[in-house]
C-alpha cells in the first residue's frame, strides 16, 4: 500500500513548492542575523520586513503590527498572558469558550490557578456557537479581555467574530481571536471586524512549522512574553527565523491570491464529503454547524465505534486522518470541543475528522468516500455496542 | 507507535464473533472510557475452554490485546486461563506504549470476568477470582 | 567587490550542507504533525525522538531532559520565568551577573519590575570573570535561583561553571546556565557540571533558526511559559518544527564529533588573530579573558574610533563583523557587557567582535589581518580623538 | 539601512583634515554618545567661509552628515550657512534612519559653534545664535 491520502491539513499541511523556493535561499547564501548591520544581515532584515508587509495586507493591518513567534501556540500566550499582566490594574476577569484550543484554554487555566485572575468560559451550542447574548452578560468592570476563536480547528464552527468584536468594543474590552485555523481558509480583515489581537500559526497555511505571529493593534499595552534583544520593535526577543518568517510571508501571499476560488473549490470538496457519508453510513452525525464552518473541515461520529482504530484502519489503506478520541491524544477524555456539544463519551470517541487543502483532489476524495464506509463496518461486526443495537433492531 | 504483532492483531484479530450458547460471558469497561471488551467461553466439563468470541469497542491495542487474550487461552483450562496476566499479553504483543497498558489489564479482566459469569452460572469457585468485582470491572481503568 | 568574508559566527551561523540535507526530507515529504497517530505523524516523531537523543548525547543528559523551544530566548526566559513562579512559595531572590545577554537580563528585571522578584547583579573583574565569593555571599535564605551564563557573547569569557554548580548545590538554589555560545564551541556534561537548566540555540552552531532547547534536569519544578497542547511532555506546547529540530539535533551530533580537533584549530586562528591585531596595531586592547575565553571569539576595541563606521568599512572590504557601539544596537548606550568590564563609553564604542566558525579558513583570516589595519588608520585620521593624542605626542 | 548617498560621503568623505590657523573652530558631542564632530572654518573679510575641514568620530552617518553639512556651507556667507538646518542635512543626504537623525542635528551644531567660535573671537553678534549654547551642545544629543 503506497498510497498516502493527506486529509489532515488542519493538524498540519506541506509547504508549497514556492514556499520552499523562496526560503531556499536564506538557509544556504543569506544566512545573516537581520540585527547585524553588515550585508549578510541587511540582506536578512529586507527580507523579513517584504514577509510583514505580505501578512499585513492578507489581513488588512499595518506591517508595523504584526509580531513574528514561534508558532501558534506562543502567539496565543502571548495575546493571553501579556495583555492579562499588563492590565491587570484595570481587572482580573477573562472571557473566553468551552472550545477553545488548549493553546488559549490551559493558558487561561494558568492565569486563573497561579496568577489570581478569574475566567468565564462560554457555552456553545449543539452547532459549537456561542450565544452573543450570553457573552454581553459575562463582562463585569473587571472584564479586560475576550479571546473567542475564530474557526474551530476541530469542528469547524467559525464564530461571530464581527459581532463579538462590536460588543468587546461597546464594552471597552480587548478582543483577541484565535486565527490559527482561519488564516488562508477564510478572508479576515482586522480592522471590519474589530479585532485587537490575532493569533496566526504558518504551517497551518502551507507554510513551514515553527513560525507564527501575533496581529497586535497599535496602541495596545501587552507585556512582552519573551523578553531579551530589541528584535520585533522590542516586543518578542530572539534572533528571527528568517527562513522560516519568508516562508510565512510567501504562503500568506499564496493562500490570498485566488482565496475566493479556494474557498469555494474546498466548499464543494467538503460538502460532498459530508453529504456521501451521511447518506451512506448509518448512525452517523455531524459535527459543527452545517454551513458555517470552515471550507475544508468535515467532522463526523460514526456510532459504537472508536476513533484511534477507525484512524489505524484508514492509516492502512493510506488515509492520514484524525478524531477527537481521548486514545489519540494520550488524555483520558475523548475532545473537550465534542463534549461541549453535548455529545456523550461514546459518540465523542466515535469522532473522525477529515480536513483537505490546496492539494486535495476529487480523487482523493472519491477514494476516501470508497475506503470509508467498508472500514466502519467491519469495525462496528467487532462492536459490543453494535451488537447491542442489531439485536435491538431484530 | 504499535509493534508489529500488535498491528498485525489490530489487522486480523483472531476470534471476533459472538457464541449464542456461550458458558460464560462477561463484558468490562465502559463507552465513556473508550474500551468495552465482551467475550463469550464455550467450557466443556473438564474445565477446558473449547472456543473463545471476542467482540470489543476500543482503539487498535484494546483489540489487539482481546485478540491475543483470546488465542492464548483457547484450549486451556479455566485455571490456566485465570493466571494470564496483562503482563503476559502485553509480553506476547512485543510491547504496548504506556499509555495503552489499561488496554492489556482489560484483556485479563475480561477473561476473569467471563469465567466468573460460568462460575456464577455452574456454582463454581476459583480462588483466583476471590475479590475480583465484575461491577467494578465495568468503570473506568485508565 | 565579490568577497563576503563571514566573521560574525557569535550573531549567527550558515548551517551545515548535512543538516539542511536531513531537513529537507522534512519540508518536502515527511511533513506530518508528529501528534498525528497516521504514518506522516509517526515518521516525524520518530524523527523529533532521534534529534532529541542526539543532543542529549551532547550535553550527557537524558533524552527526557531535553525540551525543544523556539530558540535560546525563548530558552531563557522560560527557564527563569518559568522557575521563578514555581517555586515563589520558597523565596523571591535571583542571583545573576551584570554581562548576561538580555535574554536572561531583561527577563529578571521583568520579574523584578511586574511580579515582585528580587535580584543581585553580580560584578565582573576587568576580564569579565565573577568573584565566586561575591556570589556565595549574595546567597540569601529567599534565594532560589542562581543563573550565570555558561560563556559570554560579546567578549567569550567562560565563567567557572563547575564552582557555581557546585555553590549552587549546596545552598541548595537552581543553576541555570545560558549555554547558547557554549554549545558546539566547548565539552558540557551536565552532570559533571551540576547544571539544573541550560539554554540552547541551533543556529548559533550551524543549525537553523528559530530552533532552540531547554535541558531541564529530571524532577524540577518548573511553570510552562507556552500552554497548551500536549507536545514535549506537556511542558512546551506547540505542533513541533520538525524540520528545525532534526537539523538542530544533526548540528549537535556534527559539532560533537572531532569537538577537540575543531576547539584546536579555532583556537589556534583566534590566537593569532588576536596577537597580531594587538602587535600591529597601537591604541588596541583586548576584552575578555585572555585565555578562558571562547576558541572562536576575538574582541579588541580601537580607541579614536568608533564601532560602526569600523563595521561598515570592514563591510565595503568583505568582511563582516559585529561591535558593542551602541550605534549598532539603536540603544543609547554601548555594549552593557564592555562598560561592566570597566571600559570608558569611548573605548567600548571603539570595540570589533571577530567571530569564527567551523568554514573559517586561514586565508581568511589573514586577509582581515591585512584589511584592518589601514581602515582603523583611515578612521583614526578622521577622529578629532586621535588629531588630540597625536598632537599630545609631538 | 543607508542611503547610497550616505553611503558615498562616508567612504569619500569631503573635506577632511584641520586647518592650523582656522578663523574658527568648534566641537560638538561628546565620547561618551559615541560622536564627535570638529569643524575649522576659514573665513574672509566678506564674511563668506572660504575653506571648511572637519574631523568625526562616530557612526557612518555622523562622518556623513559631517561632510554633506561642509559641502553644503562652503563658499557661503556666514549667515547662509548659520540657516543650514539639520533637516537639509537629512534631504541632502536622502534621508536618515530613524535613530540616526542626532547625527544631522550634531552637523547643525558643529557649523553654529565654529561660528559661534568666530564670532567671540571676533567680537560679532549674530541673532541666529542667541540662545545657542556650546557647553550644551558638547552634551548628549540622543
Ligand atoms: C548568550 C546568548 N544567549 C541567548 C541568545 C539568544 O538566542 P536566540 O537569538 O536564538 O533567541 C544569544 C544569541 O542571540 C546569545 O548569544
Ligand atoms: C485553533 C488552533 N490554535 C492554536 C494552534 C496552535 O498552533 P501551533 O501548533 O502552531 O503552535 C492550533 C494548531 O495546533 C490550532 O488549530
Amino acid at each position: 500500500m503506497n498510497k498516502r491520502i493527506y486529509m489532515d491539513y488542519s493538524a498540519t499541511t506541506p509547504m508549497r513548492e514556492e514556499v520552499l523556493e523562496e526560503m531556499m535561499e536564506f538557509m544556504k547564501t543569506e544566512y545573516g542575523n537581520p540585527s547585524s548591520i553588515h550585508s549578510f544581515g541587511r540582506d536578512s532584515k529586507n527580507a523579513v520586513d517584504t514577509a510583514r508587509d505580505r501578512i499585513a495586507k492578507t489581513i488588512n493591518a499595518k506591517s508595523r503590527e504584526i509580531y513574528f513567534t514561534g508558532g501558534g501556540s506562543e502567539a496565543d500566550n502571548w495575546a493571553i498572558i501579556g495583555y492579562a499582566f499588563a492590565n491587570k490594574n484595570k481587572g482580573n476577569h477573562i472571557i473566553t469558550t468551552k472550545i477553545e484550543h488548549h493553546a488559549v484554554l490551559h493558558t487561561v487555566e494558568y492565569l486563573v490557578k497561579e496568577h489570581g485572575f478569574t475566567a468565564t468560559y462560554l457555552d456553545v451550542d449543539a452547532d459549537g456557537l456561542i450565544d452573543l447574548e450570553e457573552l454581553k452578560n459575562a463582562v463585569t468592570d473587571q472584564t479586560i479581555l475576550i479571546t473567542v476563536m475564530f474557526a474551530n480547528n476541530e469542528i469547524g464552527t467559525i464564530q461571530p467574530i464581527k459581532e463579538i468584536g462590536a460588543i468587546a468594543k461597546e464594552k471597552n474590552v480587548a478582543f483577541h481571536t484565535d486565527g490559527v485555523q482561519a488564516l488562508g481558509n477564510l478572508k479576515l480583515d482586522m480592522d471590519e471586524l474589530n479585532i485587537d489581537m490575532m493569533s496566526m500559526s504558518a504551517h497551518k497555511l502551507h507554510g513551514p512549522k515553527g513560525i507564527g505571529a501575533l496581529y497586535i493593534r497599535s496602541g495596545l499595552k501587552i507585556h512582552n512574553l519573551i523578553h531579551g534583544g530589541a528584535q520585533e520593535r522590542k516586543k518578542r526577543a530572539g534572533t528571527e527565523n528568517v527562513p522560516g518568517i519568508v516562508g510565512f510571508g510567501k504562503a500568506a501571499e499564496l493562500a490570498d491570491e485566488s482565496l475566493d476560488q479556494r474557498i469555494a473549490e474546498k466548499t464543494r470538496l467538503r460538502d460532498k464529503m459530508i453529504d456521501k457519508i451521511l447518506e451512506t453510513v448509518p448512525y452517523t452525525q455531524l459535527n459543527g454547524h452545517r454551513t458555517r464552518r470552515l471550507p475544508n473541515n468535515t467532522n463526523i461520529s460514526f456510532r459504537f465505534i472508536e476513533g484511534e482504530s477507525l484512524l489505524l484502519s484508514l492509516d492502512m489503506v493510506g488515509i492520514a486522518a484524525s478524531s477527537g478520541s481521548a486514545c489519540t491524544s494520550g488524555s483520558l477524555d475523548p475532545s473537550h470541543v465534542l463534549l461541549s456539544l453535548g455529545l456523550t463519551h461514546e459518540v465523542a470517541h466515535g469522532s473522525l475528522r477529515l480536513t483537505i487543502g490546496a492539494y486535495t483532489t476529487e480523487e482523493e476524495v472519491d477514494y476516501v468516500l470508497e475506503q470509508l464506509p467498508p472500514i466502519v463496518e467491519r469495525l462496528r461486526q467487532m462492536s459490543p455496542l453494535y451488537e447491542e443495537i442489531q439485536g435491538g433492531n431484530q | 507507535m504499535y509493534t508489529e504483532i500488535v498491528m498485525e492483531h489490530f489487522t486480523n484479530p483472531r476470534n471476533v464473533g459472538e457464541i449464542k450458547d456461550a458458558d460464560g460471558v462477561g463484558q468490562v469497561g465502559n463507552p465513556k472510557c473508550g474500551d468495552i471488551m465482551k467475550m463469550y467461553f464455550k467450557i466443556d466439563e473438564n474445565e477446558v475452554i473449547t472456543d473463545v468470541k471476542f467482540k470489543t469497542f476500543g482503539c487498535g491495542s484494546a483489540i489487539a490485546s482481546s485478540s491475543i487474550a483470546t488465542e492464548l487461552i483457547k484450549g486451556k483450562t479455566v485455571k490456566e486461563a485465570l493466571n494470564v496476566s496483562n503482563k503476559k499479553v502485553v509480553e506476547e504483543l512485543g510491547g504496548l506504549p504506556a499509555v495503552k497498558i489499561h488496554c492489556s489489564v482489560l484483556a485479563e479482566q475480561a477473561i476473569k470476568s467471563t469465567i466468573y459469569d460460568y462460575a456464577q452460572k455452574n456454582n463454581k469457585h476459583y480462588e483466583e477470582l476471590d475479590g475480583f468485582d465484575p461491577e467494578a470491572a465495568q468503570e473506568d481503568h485508565h
